[in-house]
């Protein structure tokens, strides 16, 4: 990168510092590229300071706190035991610093040039940068957008920050109010919903869809449910809403199985959809198109219609989370060194912080049949999992979908503990191809979680010697 | 991107990426595997030319 | 079965109810055959009743203080947490009768049937059980062994279930002592020095190999060192030692570093190794050759060296753990049932209960040295994973081995947070014979630990943007 008084040059520009951007500008200065990343705010993106990471190190707190209390019975003598909010956030402050300081440290030792402001764009060459310290031109050959995307508020109610909050505000608020109102019943707004329940509080989730959580199998919610139930937590399915602001607060009002109904509370979470980061940065003065909500129009290889312009992670029209950013970064980095990009991958890991927590990868069992596929299902509960009950966790179970004959594995869900790591076996066998028999066939250690998943694979093929089976 | 319609091809990640980088279509080959798998083997036989032009149809 | 006055028919009779026999009844049953499972105990073996599950149950219980005692920086608010160590017993009971009741019940719903009692051969077709109500003659056509090991005493130093105990005798102390000597290096010893050491107790481990876990590289035992060594507890290395009986209690002499030192002791647990249980079980009335320690020998069919006997689990010559065990019962019953048995495992998933945990699996970085095997190795620090972080607990690294040009995954090997789990991916991999790029492609979610196994592999590739690499 050359300095001058006036202009920046550079081979890439990377706009964005979250997971996609970061790792595709490790990745590129890694490669031998001559790589700059700008962002507006800290490195590390929505996943590192109000999305996945917060969320988890919060979490963390919460759990212990709720696993400590349960715990009386199984010989866990404590008194008062509580979250202390204050220390709560200081830990997810401190977890976020040092992640973040690891961020910094791998662009520093790999040689990509950071930049911080706001970037926008002249033409498929020219960008502008303002930033704390002034406003900066720089040049690029090639143009990398990672700005990430926000969630989008109702019509009429914009995010305030106190009362009407964005489901990443909410990781924020110094207090843990009863009263909440979170309107959604996607991945954001249950994630939200589930910490708040784990911190005590009692929100009320109003959805519109036919369900919570669509894209998982009916049977997969049902444990997560009964929990928010026993925890207070009112789900309701709403055919359709209408908020009002009050003098102190808000008014939901909301029809659930034809009768009109209404919440009021303090403190709204509005979690209906997302919008792209694409607005001013002056992408109308290059050939990149976009969607009605921002989100830019690329191709499998991230190629934009601008030649100059890629897009990668969730400002890119489709679905994305964290670790789909990593991936594209990790990609594209290739794709711009001139190699070719990976190949596309068969199986995104979904995974909700619940209790049970939920994983889910493949085919579940509504969309094999909306496919046509003739399906073999295996369930496993983990009340017959040793581990899940010397936890007292024996809650939920494993469901693995493979193809009827080949057996070969195309969909592993997970509600129950340990969710998120055993999941990977399952999400390995479905890019590798793997039957029923590659899984139940490999030994699995004991006493351990990730057996309930040899045990779904041994029940679909009907050898399963640890559940009773109809036959 | 995740298939989303039917099976998709019986090939492991890294066979797939070899397809990608010789510029094979892996969905349009027909496996030798066992079960029909698509090994590394097929991708590259794919990538061969026929030593001599193919007759042309009369 | 043909239940007479004097005696009963079966066509396999199977000897010990442990994870290796009951599942092998179990599943012979649901393939049809009529068989007969005998157990002097309850059902369910060591496994149950005295190893994995029991170990298992308290661990969870003195992590969940360990971890609320650590926590407060965390914010978790919590006055006098400790164990109750009574009510910790109970929940362990109760995890145990839980999980028998369920062995019990498969049983039973299959159509095994279950008699209590001692099993001793007449023949190769006749034995005898005396049980609390008596004694019964048994003719079978097939027998399985599947009664177990236990732990091999000091010579001259019998077991007394008070001062001087075998590992499994350890987890059934009515209290916690401080001064307990550990005799012994190997997944048995460590295992009750880690059970202990969560407990609140500072136990002294004296062990003869080169070094303890020897199974496992030199690295993945360092952090559990370190832990150890935080903790109080002291592990020696000896080359030799000797055990003098004493008034009130026992003192071990032994040599370290070529100085002579000595420990005095109320509490000694002797786990150098183990003996089969076939003693008093009239084996030499059979065509069953033993080993000298009584284990039995068989082929990889399980077929001993009188036709109508075969051995499974911990009685059989070799190495064996309780997944070990599930897999043979498994195998066996379909050899019984006229099937082919299955084909062997390439890779054997090791747990090691420690702080942090050890999971292991495949070659080691020494074994595939002695091999000849070149490899890569990959390594990854839980220093830099998300989640890891989040929880105060990135401490340990995964490590990968693979075969240098094929990229082959040949061993996968875990110290740190959630190791059990996590390994799983890896096992797998070594069975479908994976690649380092297949995980490397494949998606992690994110923030897991399991995405530390993909990391590793980046790393043997060197194409990890999470850790600085040096070039
Ligand atoms: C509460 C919550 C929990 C979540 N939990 C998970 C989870 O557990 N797992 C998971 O996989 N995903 C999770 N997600 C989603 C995940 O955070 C996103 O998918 C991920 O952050 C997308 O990464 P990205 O790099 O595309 O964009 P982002 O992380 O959004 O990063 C975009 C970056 O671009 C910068 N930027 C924007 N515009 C400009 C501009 N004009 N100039 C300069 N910089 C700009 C922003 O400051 C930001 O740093 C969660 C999200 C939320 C809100
Ligand atoms: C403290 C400890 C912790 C352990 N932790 C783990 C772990 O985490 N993971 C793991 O994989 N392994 C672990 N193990 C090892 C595991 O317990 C054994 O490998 C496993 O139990 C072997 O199963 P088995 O069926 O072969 O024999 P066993 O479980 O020993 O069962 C044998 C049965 O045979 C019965 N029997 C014996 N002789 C006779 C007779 N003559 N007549 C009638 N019945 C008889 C016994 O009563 C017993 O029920 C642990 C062991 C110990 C001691």
């Amino acid at each position: 990168m050359v300095v001058g008084d006036i202009e920046v040059g550079t081979d890439v520009l990377i706009a964005g510092a979250g997971p996609a951007g970061y790792t595709a500008a490790i990745r590129c200065a890694r490669l031998g590229l001559d790589v700059t990343l700008i962002d507006r705010n800290e490195l590390g993106g929505v996943c590192l300071h109000k999305g996945c990471i917060p969320v988890k190190a919060l979490l963390h707190v919460f759990r212990l706190v709720e696993d400590c209390r349960r715990a009386a019975d199984m010989g866990v003598k404590a008194d008062g035991v509580a979250v202390d909010l204050k220390k709560a956030y200081e830990w997810k402050d401190a977890v976020v610093k040092r992640l973040e300081h690891g961020i910094r440290e791998l662009c520093q030792a790999s040689g990509v040039q950071v930049m911080e402001g706001s970037c926008s764009f002249l033409s498929s060459s020219k960008a502008v940068v303002s930033g704390p310290s002034g406003t900066q031109r720089v040049t690029f050959r090639r143009a990398v957008i990672a700005t990430g995307a926000r969630h989008k508020p109702l019509p009429g109610l914009p995010f305030d920050g106190k009362s009407v909050l964005s489901p990443d505000d909410a990781i924020y608020l110094d207090r843990l109010p009863d009263d909440v109102v979170i309107l959604g019943g996607g991945y954001a707004a249950i994630t939200i919903g589930a910490l708040m329940a784990a911190g005590g509080m009692k929100p009320t989730i109003i959805h519109k869809g036919e369900r919570m959580l669509s894209f998982v199998d009916r049977d997969l919610i049902r444990p997560v449910i009964k929990k928010f139930g026993e925890k207070g937590v009112k789900v309701f399915q709403a055919s359709s809403w209408s908020v009002e602001r009050m003098d102190d607060g808000l008014r939901v009002e909301f029809e659930h199985d034809g009768v009109k109904e209404q919440a009021e509370t303090k403190t709204l979470v509005v979690a209906i959809g997302m919008l792209a980061n694409t607005d001013g940065m002056g992408l109308e003065n290059t050939g990149v198109r976009l969607d009605g909500d921002g989100f830019v129009m690329a191709d499998e290889n991230f190629r934009t219609d601008d030649p100059a312009f890629y897009a990668i992670g969730d400002v890119k029209c489709g679905h994305c989370n964290a670790s789909i950013a990593f991936w594209e970064g990790m990609s594209l980095a290739g794709i711009l060194a001139g190699r070719p990009g990976w190949p596309g991958y068969m199986a995104v890991p979904q995974t909700i912080s619940t209790d049970p927590e939920i994983a889910s990868a493949g085919y579940t069992e509504e969309k094999a049949k909306e496919a046509g596929i003739e399906a073999i299902v295996g369930r496993f509960p983990f009340t017959a999992n040793g581990k899940a009950v010397s936890m007292g966790k024996a809650e939920g179970f494993v469901k693995v979908i493979a193809e009827k004959g080949t057996h070969r594995i195309l969909g592993v869900h997970v509600v129950g503990p340990g969710a998120f790591d055993i999941l990977q076996e399952g999400v390995l066998a479905i890019e590798m191809g793997a039957r029923l028999e590659d899984i139940m066939l490999t030994l699995h250690p004991h006493p351990t979680l990730c057996e309930a998943v040899k045990e779904a694979c041994a029940a679909a093929l009907r050898e399963s010697t640890s559940i009773i089976e109809k036959s | 991107k995740p298939a989303e319609a039917g099976v998709p091809v019986l090939a492991t990640p890294s066979t797939r990426m070899l397809a990608k980088q010789l510029g094979v279509d892996i969905n349009a080959l027909k496996g030798t595997g066992p079960g029909g798998r698509i090994t590394d083997e097929d991708v590259r036989k794919a990538t061969e030319k026929p030593a001599v032009p193919p007759i042309q149809a009369a």
